[in-house]
């Protein structure tokens, strides 16, 4: 995957710090504006070339979109992952069944493969433990299925879809 | 500015200037130059000394700092300066280098200065720059000397400091005519019964102290041990000065304390028999100090070391004299700080005038000098009749008067001490008027030349001396008399008279000179000397060995050493060793224990010193 | 207001639960492991829950709309970084060696590692 | 048996060393207004530094002094630190990059990080913060880098050069006050020039605060950075 | 009594301490020494807390007469500062001894005594 | 004009804050560059000097233009002016010495530290507050600490080590006597407290006054608090140790005692100045006895140096005018010394590679210069007369005699024979001992060694300017109620 | 504020309970989790606090704690694993 260009890079970061201003001072008063915009410029440059490099592309209203969707999807995931945690921490039993399993992603993107993987830590049972190449190790409280396949199409697909929209 | 400032700076000056310019001929005229200076002013200022008393002071440092002169000081500030000329002349002679310039005339500024302090600053001052400059001298010829003679004098320093930190503590003052004002009322006090300035333990202190640190520099027993080994490793020029002229500071350091606390000390501590306790007890020291000194003189197998120790054994009389504390005793002890310093002076330049020719120092390489030096064997003569005590030399009139004064206090005890160093020495004088000048002459002495020029002077000066203070001893008496209300010494000019005693220097002269010239008759008609072979000997029955080969020259009081074996390995000399030794191992144990290098072990400091707080409820 | 207000302590209390959930999950599970997968997800939770729920409490309060901008860099803050903190000390807890909860079924990872290795091996 | 003796007495010491301070304490009554100083500040802060924040105006304005010290404080450690660690070649040598998920995490958190830390130390003379944690919250960033990368490094000589020109920027800010107030530290903006004076509350206030946090907010930034890229480089033999 | 702050400051001054006095570890020695330096943070605010009043900062409501001294705050803020570089210096020379010795035992760190 | 007096504060800070910019312009320029600066301060120091001297009027530099007790003050009165000079003079001299004896890298690094170790130590004499006198004694401290283990050896490493563990300790009880001390007055101004001193609770000022002077005592190398001295004197480089005994330990002697004076009416006073004279005199005896038989020249001297500061000590605790500024004296007279002595040995080290008591035999032929000095120096430390030491020695045991001290005056005066000994042995050694080797050319630093030389003699010869100096100097410690006067004219809060 | 007690009654008990596993360990990584979820709970804490005492700043206090904790979980976790 291609670079975007300086420019863009460094737009698209100044508009993302800008934004963080904005919620962060949660002012419109100029004095703020002003120094928020000129400290966003400065953080910028010399941050643009780690933080981005597909620049503002990113803002490309589909993948917004997406994101945007992508949000109440992922609560609820969670959450219900809390509530199968709390079965497990308040049953007497204790049932759990760990272990270790591969599953495979189909995401390429760093940015995407990292969503991925906080998205797995944060849901069901799930936690990256390493993420190699295309290949995810999930430490999974209740192992249902131990082959690469079954265990990516149980953990990783169904954040995919999203993710591959989002990242891809 | 009045003249005692330059009879204390021109040395000082002198020397400095002696040390910077270096260029030989000058550095000596320089030398002789400024400690020619106090001499003059010296004798110049004898009139003023009838009038108002002559003061100085100077605000250094935010000190003031006085000189007096009154007649006692002056009478020392005369030997400072008589001897010290005459021992710098025998400096242009034997000086190796500039340094030796310096701190020779640096030494003698600081004896002037102890003579002419009117104050303890100036007094210590004068004290430590005396001490040093000597130290100095010593430093380059002995390592172990200059330590021993180091430790000792800073010690004796320091006592003396304690001392007149304990004075200024209760006195507020460090001016002589004050505390000595203080201590007066006090002993006044105290003889009324009431409670003084200064406790017992206090005035006890302070005598301690002052003993010490007088003590060490007059070499008074058993503080002597630095004495015979820093006199004899120098410049024997420079020892004349150093026996003659330093070690008369330390007495003067006696008479200070009588100036200062007579009363107060005799009070406090009382009588034995009819003398005060704390005289007696510096008298019994001096009767030791006369007996050891004497003793060891005589086993000595080094020239410079017999004078070392029989300058030692000498300054025992001082002692007593002082000690007696009667104005008799006191004016005997002053006369023969002079005759000392004037025999001794004399002798050392002697000596010094026999090692600058010979190169040699022990009685085995000598003989047979009076030919090949018959100046020097001349003032040699003066100087060991004076020493021997024998009329009509200087020595004779201050031991006469020394004697006088012990019996008029019926101290049997140091009498006989008195009388045992009279024996001893003559004991030792035998030996060097023998192996020295008499007998057969090492091969290797044959080109022996007589003193240098500037030596012969200084010698001559102090020959001179020696034969007119015995000859006309009330040249003295009459000075000395002038240290009290009532004269302790009658008599005229040539003549003294203690009412028990009589002493006439000029008669005795008379006789003495018709007598050598018959001597003289009867040598010169002819009667043949038998010249004596080096290697005969006497060996009291034990068999000739190379270790075991007494002559006049060689171990000559072995058998005497032998006898005394025992009581001579009771050194005290060692002890201090020990001592040092101790300290320095309690040394090492303190900074191993304290200093060991574990942080933790500091951080405990730390708690202990928090806890020590608390304990004390600050 | 007051809705507001209701909406957000009750998001709190929400919260709360799950930081009890999550802290049981700490003292309950068998080894680190498992403890990491129940502690961290209520944590996270329990934080978005009590964090936004005082921006709009404080909204609710009369506040400045402040209050629930900051709660919400703070929540995503909270939400981007505490996944990435379980990941590398689960990270951390294998690679330093601690060992698999004996009850364990599966240990792909390990399996991955010494293929790596060996591989690496051949390589030199 | 000589560290339990230890352990032993180490207790007493530290029970007795307690007992003594609480008695000192004991007469410091807590919670009580002990202000005599404080009281001034608290009255005069807004008009005399124009600052919200009394804290901030102690640090910077009223006490400007201890805080140019603190400032050099740290300047002394970051330089002493890098004088210790000095080596003639020295890299990172860690072995394991953090997986995809650091990585990718401390990109996109770096640039927000920064811009707080910015945050916070304009606002110092408003909220709490100011330089200090601001610059903390910077050398965080870089921090977080140098976690997630084996092969992450500051460029040295910029930060070096940054830090030596934010420091003397402080002392000039100083020097001007010399200047034109005739005192060292005066804080000419506020008081002779009067900026600020209708905005106190806002960010336009405060007098020179807002500058002197800025420059030690950059300060606190490269010299923390510099203190953890020094310890976390080891000698490389050649 | 004393408050429970104090209490606490003089605590943890006290436990430090006691860690310098009696672990054989330089870091935890030098951990020792920061619990001390907290402590005395902790003391320095807790002097200048004023029941009933809130952080000095003259906004939302804060005035003069409802403020804590800011004093203290100042001065634990430089500490603070203060204590941040000493610990960064310590583990820089903890580091250099390291590299030297071998070991941060202090009983072995001796080479300078007596 | 007088706040300009603020640039001996603020140029070499900011002259240490462009070293990083002028190492990018040429690495050669730095070691210059502390040369220009150390004259450049020496000049304002002198002007500051002048101008105290000649008005009697102390220069109080009010930062930021607050009034004290609102703002910090420096208080630049006569002791201040004098050893700020002295500080000032020394660093001058050592950038010089730099040139010969400093290789170690990064040479920016240490440029930095050395000015703001400067710094610190002028902070800490000139500052009227006594939180601003712990930030001071910070900057001093860690300056300090980074020095120390600057040769980068083990032993510097441990010897930093050390100094650090104790002076964190002692820095952590210090800031919490400030804070009794400011929980109890509400204020940290010196002048104000010393206003208010009498007024408030006895208890806690006792306390705060004892955590104070006990931190303080650390860097004032009080004994038993110490024991890091002589092992950071001895792994410092050498200039390093020069300026550590010339003026870093007498900025401590200086902070202990202007607070101690400023509490005198408090209850417990004279039981704290009783453990200070306790110490002071132990300090004095066992440095002397550590170094009486030292193998390493450097750590010897470094065990006198500190007997010499416990003597200071001792002055200044006496709690008279008299002992203050006897003690002043010997703190002018101990820098001198040191100075010289420090510098000779570290010269000695460079030129021999190293400062063993081997190094030294036979100095006196190949080195006779630098040996001169060093005897010069021995002398006037064991207090002969005629060498500066001597008045200042005497002044100090007399006062301490007049206040009724025997004990502490006896032993330090038993220790002043042993520090005889061991500077006979130096002595010595350097003269008389071992072969001649090669003579070596002294150049420059001979030269400086010498003019110090000639110092020492001067004031010992003629005392009398620099004792009314010191009297001056010593004044301004002892009468609080004109700094407070000064310091504080009419306050009212 | 009803229930403010309440809420903060659980956290305490959270506290304590991850205060618990801090001590207990066993490994070094226990007692690492046991802090992280600590911190986090505290940052929650104090945004609760900020409301409590109605000063906003007392967020961005809890922004920076939450950050300075997760650069020191980080640090620690990567130290255990050898990659510093
Ligand atoms: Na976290
Ligand atoms: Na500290």
């Amino acid at each position: 995957m291609e670079e975007a260009s300086s420019i863009s890079r460094y737009l698209y970061t100044f508009i993302v710090l800008f934004i963080i201003w904005l919620f962060l001072t949660a002012s419109l008063d100029p004095q703020e504006l002003t120094i928020g915009a000129l400290f966003s410029a400065i953080a910028a440059l010399f941050t643009y070339e780690i933080f981005t490099t597909r620049g503002l592309a990113n803002l490309h209203p589909k993948r917004v979109l997406y994101f945007i969707a992508y949000i109440p999807y992922f609560l609820w995931a969670m959450i219900m992952a809390n509530l199968d945690v709390a079965y497990r921490v308040l049953h007497p039993k204790r049932p759990i069944n760990p272990g270790i399993v591969e599953c495979k992603t189909t995401l390429t993107n760093n940015v995407g493969k990292m969503a991925l993987a906080n998205s797995i830590t944060l849901t069901p049972g799930t936690i990256t433990l390493d993420v190699d190449g295309d290949k995810y190790f999930i430490h999974w409280i209740d192992v249902k299925d131990s082959s690469v396949e079954g265990a990516s199409e149980h953990i990783t697909k169904p954040f995919e879809k999203f993710l591959r929209v989002i990242f891809e | 500015m009045n003249e005692l400032p330059i009879i204390l700076l021109s040395p000082l000056i002198g020397g400095a200037l002696a040390w910077l310019i270096r260029v030989k001929g000058i550095r000596e005229a320089i030398g002789v130059v400024s400690s020619a200076i106090p001499l003059y002013f010296l004798i110049k200022l004898y009139p003023a000394l009838e009038g108002e008393p002559i003061r100085y002071s100077l605000n250094v440092g935010g000190f003031e700092l006085t000189l007096a002169l009154s007649h006692i000081s002056w009478i020392f500030a005369m030997i400072a300066a008589v001897v010290g000329l005459s021992a710098v002349l025998g400096l242009v002679s034997t000086a190796k280098d500039s340094n030796e310039w310096l701190f020779a005339l640096m030494s003698l500024a600081g004896a002037l200065g102890v003579f002419l302090a009117n104050d303890f600053v100036v007094f210590f001052l004068s004290w430590e720059i005396m001490t040093f400059a000597s130290f100095m001298m010593v430093f380059k010829y002995n390592r172990h000397a200059s330590l021993k003679y180091f430790v000792l004098s800073i010690a004796g320093a320091y006592a003396m400091l304690l001392a007149i930190g304990i004075i200024y503590a209760k006195t507020g003052s460090l001016s002589f005519p004050e505390i000595s004002a203080i201590f007066r009322q006090d002993a006044m006090m105290g003889m009324m019964g009431g409670g003084g300035v200064f406790t017992k333990t206090e005035t006890l202190l302070i005598y301690a102290l002052f003993l010490v640190a007088f003590g060490v520099k007059a070499g008074m027993f058993p503080l002597h041990v630095w004495a015979p080994d820093a006199y004899s490793e120098t410049n024997q020029s420079y020892t004349a000065m150093f026996s003659g002229v330093l070690s008369k500071t330390g007495v003067y350091g006696f008479f200070l304390l009588y100036l200062l606390m007579y009363g107060k000390l005799a009070i406090t501590l009382g009588n034995v028999r009819s003398a005060p306790t704390f005289g007696y007890i510096i008298a019994f020291l001096g009767g030791l100090t006369i007996m050891v000194g004497g003793i060891l003189a005589a086993l000595q197998e080094d020239i410079r070391k017999l004078f070392a120790y029989s300058s030692i054994s000498q300054i025992g009389y001082i002692l007593i004299g002082l000690g007696i504390g009667t104005p008799l005793g006191i004016a005997a002890a002053t006369y023969h700080a002079i005759s000392h310093a004037l025999f001794k002076g004399l002798f050392f330049l002697i000596v010094a005038t026999i090692i600058y020719r010979t190169g040699k120092t022990e009685f085995k390489d000598y003989g047979g000098l009076a030919e090949k030096m018959p100046i020097t064997f001349a003032m040699a003569f003066v100087a060991i009749l004076s020493l021997a005590g024998i009329p009509p030399m200087a020595g004779f009139a201050s031991k006469w008067l020394i004697f006088e004064a012990v019996i008029s206090r019926n101290l049997p005890i140091l009498g006989a001490m008195v009388f045992f160093g009279s024996a001893i020495g003559f004991v030792y004088l035998i030996r060097f008027t023998y192996a020295v000048w008499f007998g057969q002459r090492p091969s290797d002495l044959e080109d022996v030349k007589d003193a240098p020029l500037p030596l012969a002077i200084g010698m001559g000066i102090l020959a001179i001396l020696n034969v007119i203070f015995g000859v006309a001893p009330g040249l003295v008496a009459r000075e000395l008399n002038k240290l009290f209300s009532n004269p302790p010494i009658g008599g005229t000019i040539w003549e003294l008279d203690l009412g028990f005693g009589r002493y006439n220097g000029l008669l005795l002269s008379i006789w003495l000179v018709i007598g050598l010239i018959i001597a003289a008759i009867l040598y010169f008609m002819g009667a043949g000397v038998r010249k004596v072979p080096v290697t005969d000997t006497y060996q009291s029955g034990n068999p000739v060995t190379m270790e075991y080969n007494l002559t006049i020259r060689r171990n000559f009081f072995l058998p005497l050493k032998e006898a005394m074996a025992f009581w001579l390995k009771m050194s005290f000399d060692r002890l201090y060793h020990d001592i040092w030794k101790a300290i320095e191992e309690l040394a090492d144990l303190a900074r191993s224990y304290v200093y060991n290098g574990n942080i933790q072990a500091y951080a405990w400091y730390l708690a202990i010193i928090l806890l020590i707080l608390v304990a004390m409820g600050v | 207001m007051s809705v507001l207000s209701l909406i957000g302590e009750l998001l709190v209390l929400f919260g709360t639960v799950f930081y009890l959930l999550s802290t049981l999950g700490l003292i309950r599970m068998p080894d680190v492991y498992n403890r990491m997968q129940t502690a961290t997800k209520s944590a996270t939770l329990g934080s978005l829950g009590v964090i936004i729920g005082t921006g709009i409490w404080a909204l609710g309060e009369g506040f400045s709309v402040a209050w629930l901008t900051k709660a919400i860099v703070i929540a995503a803050f909270l939400l981007l970084t505490n996944p990435i903190s379980a990941h590398a000390l689960i990270r951390a807890a294998y690679k330093s060696g601690i060992p698999l909860w004996e009850g364990s079924v599966v240990d792909k990872y390990k399996e991955h590692l010494e293929r790596k290795k060996k591989e690496e091996g051949e390589q030199e | 048996m000589v560290g339990m003796l230890k352990r032993v007495l180490a207790i007493l010491t530290i029970l007795v060393i307690g007992y003594w301070l609480a008695q000192g304490l004991a007469d410091v009554p807590f919670g009580q207004d002990k202000m005599v100083v404080g009281k001034y500040y608290l009255e005069h802060v807004k008009e005399e530094t124009g600052a919200v924040n009394a804290v901030t105006a102690v640090v910077v304005n009223y006490r400007g002094l201890d805080t140019l010290g603190e400032v050099t404080v740290l300047f002394i450690a970051s330089t002493g630190v890098a004088a210790l660690l000095w080596k003639k070649k020295r890299e990172r040598t860690a072995k394991t990059e953090g997986s995809v998920v650091l990585t990718t995490g401390a990109r996109l958190l770096f640039p927000f990080i920064a811009l707080f830390g910015m945050y916070i130390f304009i606002h110092g003379h408003l909220t709490p913060g100011g330089g200090f944690p601001g610059g903390a919250t910077i050398a965080t960033a870089f921090l977080l880098m140098y976690l997630a990368f084996t092969i992450y490094e500051i460029p040295h000589r910029g930060f070096e050069v940054t830090e030596g020109l934010a420091g003397m920027g402080y002392v000039i800010t100083g020097l001007i006050g010399l200047a034109i107030g005739g005192y060292f530290l005066f804080d000419w903006i506020w008081q002779t020039w009067g900026w600020g004076h209708e905005n106190i509350g806002r960010l336009f206030s405060g007098g020179f605060i807002p500058i002197i946090y800025t420059l030690i907010g950059i300060k606190v930034g490269t010299e923390l950075s510099g203190i953890v890229d020094n310890m976390l480089k080891e000698e490389v033999k050649e | 009594m004393i408050s429970s702050y104090y209490f606490g400051a003089i605590s943890l001054i006290l436990i430090g301490l006691y860690a310098v006095l009696v672990k054989k570890n330089l870091l935890k020695i030098l951990i020792g020494l920061s619990i001390m330096e907290t402590g005395v943070n902790l003391l320095l605010i807790s002097i200048g807390y004023v029941s009933g009043k809130s952080a000095p900062i003259l906004s939302e409501g804060v005035t003069a007469s409802n403020a804590v001294d800011p004093i203290p705050q100042a001065l634990v803020l430089t500490a603070i500062v203060i204590g941040v570089a000493t610990t960064a210096m310590a583990l820089s020379v903890a580091i250099l001894l390291y590299e030297k010795y071998g070991t941060l035992n202090i009983e072995e760190i001796r080479r300078l005594r007596g | 004009m007088s706040q300009v007096a603020a640039l001996l504060i603020a140029l070499p800070l900011i002259s240490a804050f462009f070293v990083p910019v002028l190492k990018q312009i040429g690495k050669s320029l730095i070691k210059p560059f502390l040369v220009i600066i150390t004259l450049l301060q020496t000049l304002i120091a002198s002007w500051a000097f002048v101008q105290v001297y000649s008005t009697g009027k102390p220069i109080i530099i009010y930062a930021g233009g607050w009034k004290p007790p609102i703002g910090i003050n420096l208080y630049i009165g006569h002791f201040a002016a004098l050893f700020i000079l002295v500080i000032a003079v020394v660093s001058f001299l050592m950038a010089l010495f730099n040139f010969k004896a400093v290789t170690v890298e990064p040479i920016d690094k240490y440029a930095m530290l050395f000015l703001l170790l400067l710094l610190g130590a002028t902070g800490m004499i000139a500052t009227g507050d006594i939180f601003n006198l712990f930030v001071f004694m910070e900057i001093t401290a860690i300056s300090a600490y980074a020095l120390t283990a600057y040769n980068k050896t083990g032993e510097a490493a441990e010897a930093s080590m050390k100094y650090i563990v104790l002076g964190g300790i002692g820095s952590s009880f210090f800031l919490v006597g400030v804070a009794l001390i400011y929980g109890a007055t509400g204020t940290l101004n010196m002048a104000h407290l010393a206003m208010l001193a009498n007024d408030i609770n006895p208890t806690v000022v006792q306390v705060g006054l004892a955590l104070i002077i006990f931190g303080l005592a650390v860097e004032a190398e009080l004994f038993p608090l110490n024991a890091w001295a002589p092992d950071a004197y001895q792994a410092a480089p050498h200039p390093i140790t020069v300026m550590f005994s010339a003026f870093v330990v007498k900025a401590g002697l200086y902070a202990m005692a202007r607070i101690l004076y400023l509490f005198k009416d408090v209850s417990g006073w004279s039981s704290l100045t009783k453990l200070l004279i306790a110490m002071a005199t132990l300090t004095v005896v066992f440095a002397e006895l550590s170094a009486l038989r030292q193998k390493n020249v450097k750590r010897m001297i470094a065990y006198s140096s500190i007997g010499q500061v416990g003597l200071i000590a001792l002055a200044l605790s006496l709690g008279t005018q008299e002992g203050v500024s006897a003690g002043v004296f010997h703190m002018l007279n101990h820098a001198i010394v040191k100075t010289m002595m420090f510098m000779a040995i570290g010269y000695v080290g460079i030129t021999l590679g190293g400062t063993m008591i081997e190094n030294f035999e036979g100095l006196g032929k190949r080195m006779p210069l630098t040996s001169l000095s060093l005897t010069i120096g021995g002398i006037a430390t064991v207090g002969v007369p005629l060498f500066n030491v001597f008045w200042s020695k005497l002044r100090i045991i007399l006062a301490a005699a007049h206040e009724g001290n025997l004990w502490p005056v006896a032993l330090v005066l038993f220790a002043s024979v042993v520090e005889a000994v061991y500077y006979f042995r130096l002595i010595h050694t350097m003269w008389f001992k071992g072969k001649s080797g090669e003579r070596i050319p002294e150049g420059a630093i001979a030269i400086v060694l010498l003019l110090l030389a000639m110092l020492i003699i001067v004031i010992g010869v003629y005392p009398t300017p620099f004792w009314n100096l010191v009297t001056k100097a010593g004044s301004d410690i002892v009468e609080v109620s004109k700094y407070v006067a000064n310091v504080l004219p009419g306050v009212k809060l | 504020m009803i229930g403010v007690n309440i809420y903060l009654l659980l956290i305490g008990v959270a506290t304590l309970l991850s205060m618990y596993r801090v001590f207990r360990g066993p490994t070094t990584v226990d007692r690492l989790v046991a802090v992280d979820i600590m911190t986090t709970i505290t940052v929650g804490l104090m945004v609760l606090f900020a409301l409590y005492y109605r000063r906003i700043i007392f967020l961005d206090v809890a922004l920076v704690y939450a950050i300075l904790s997760f650069a020191g979980v980080i640090a620690f976790a990567r130290y255990l694993e050898g990659g510093l």
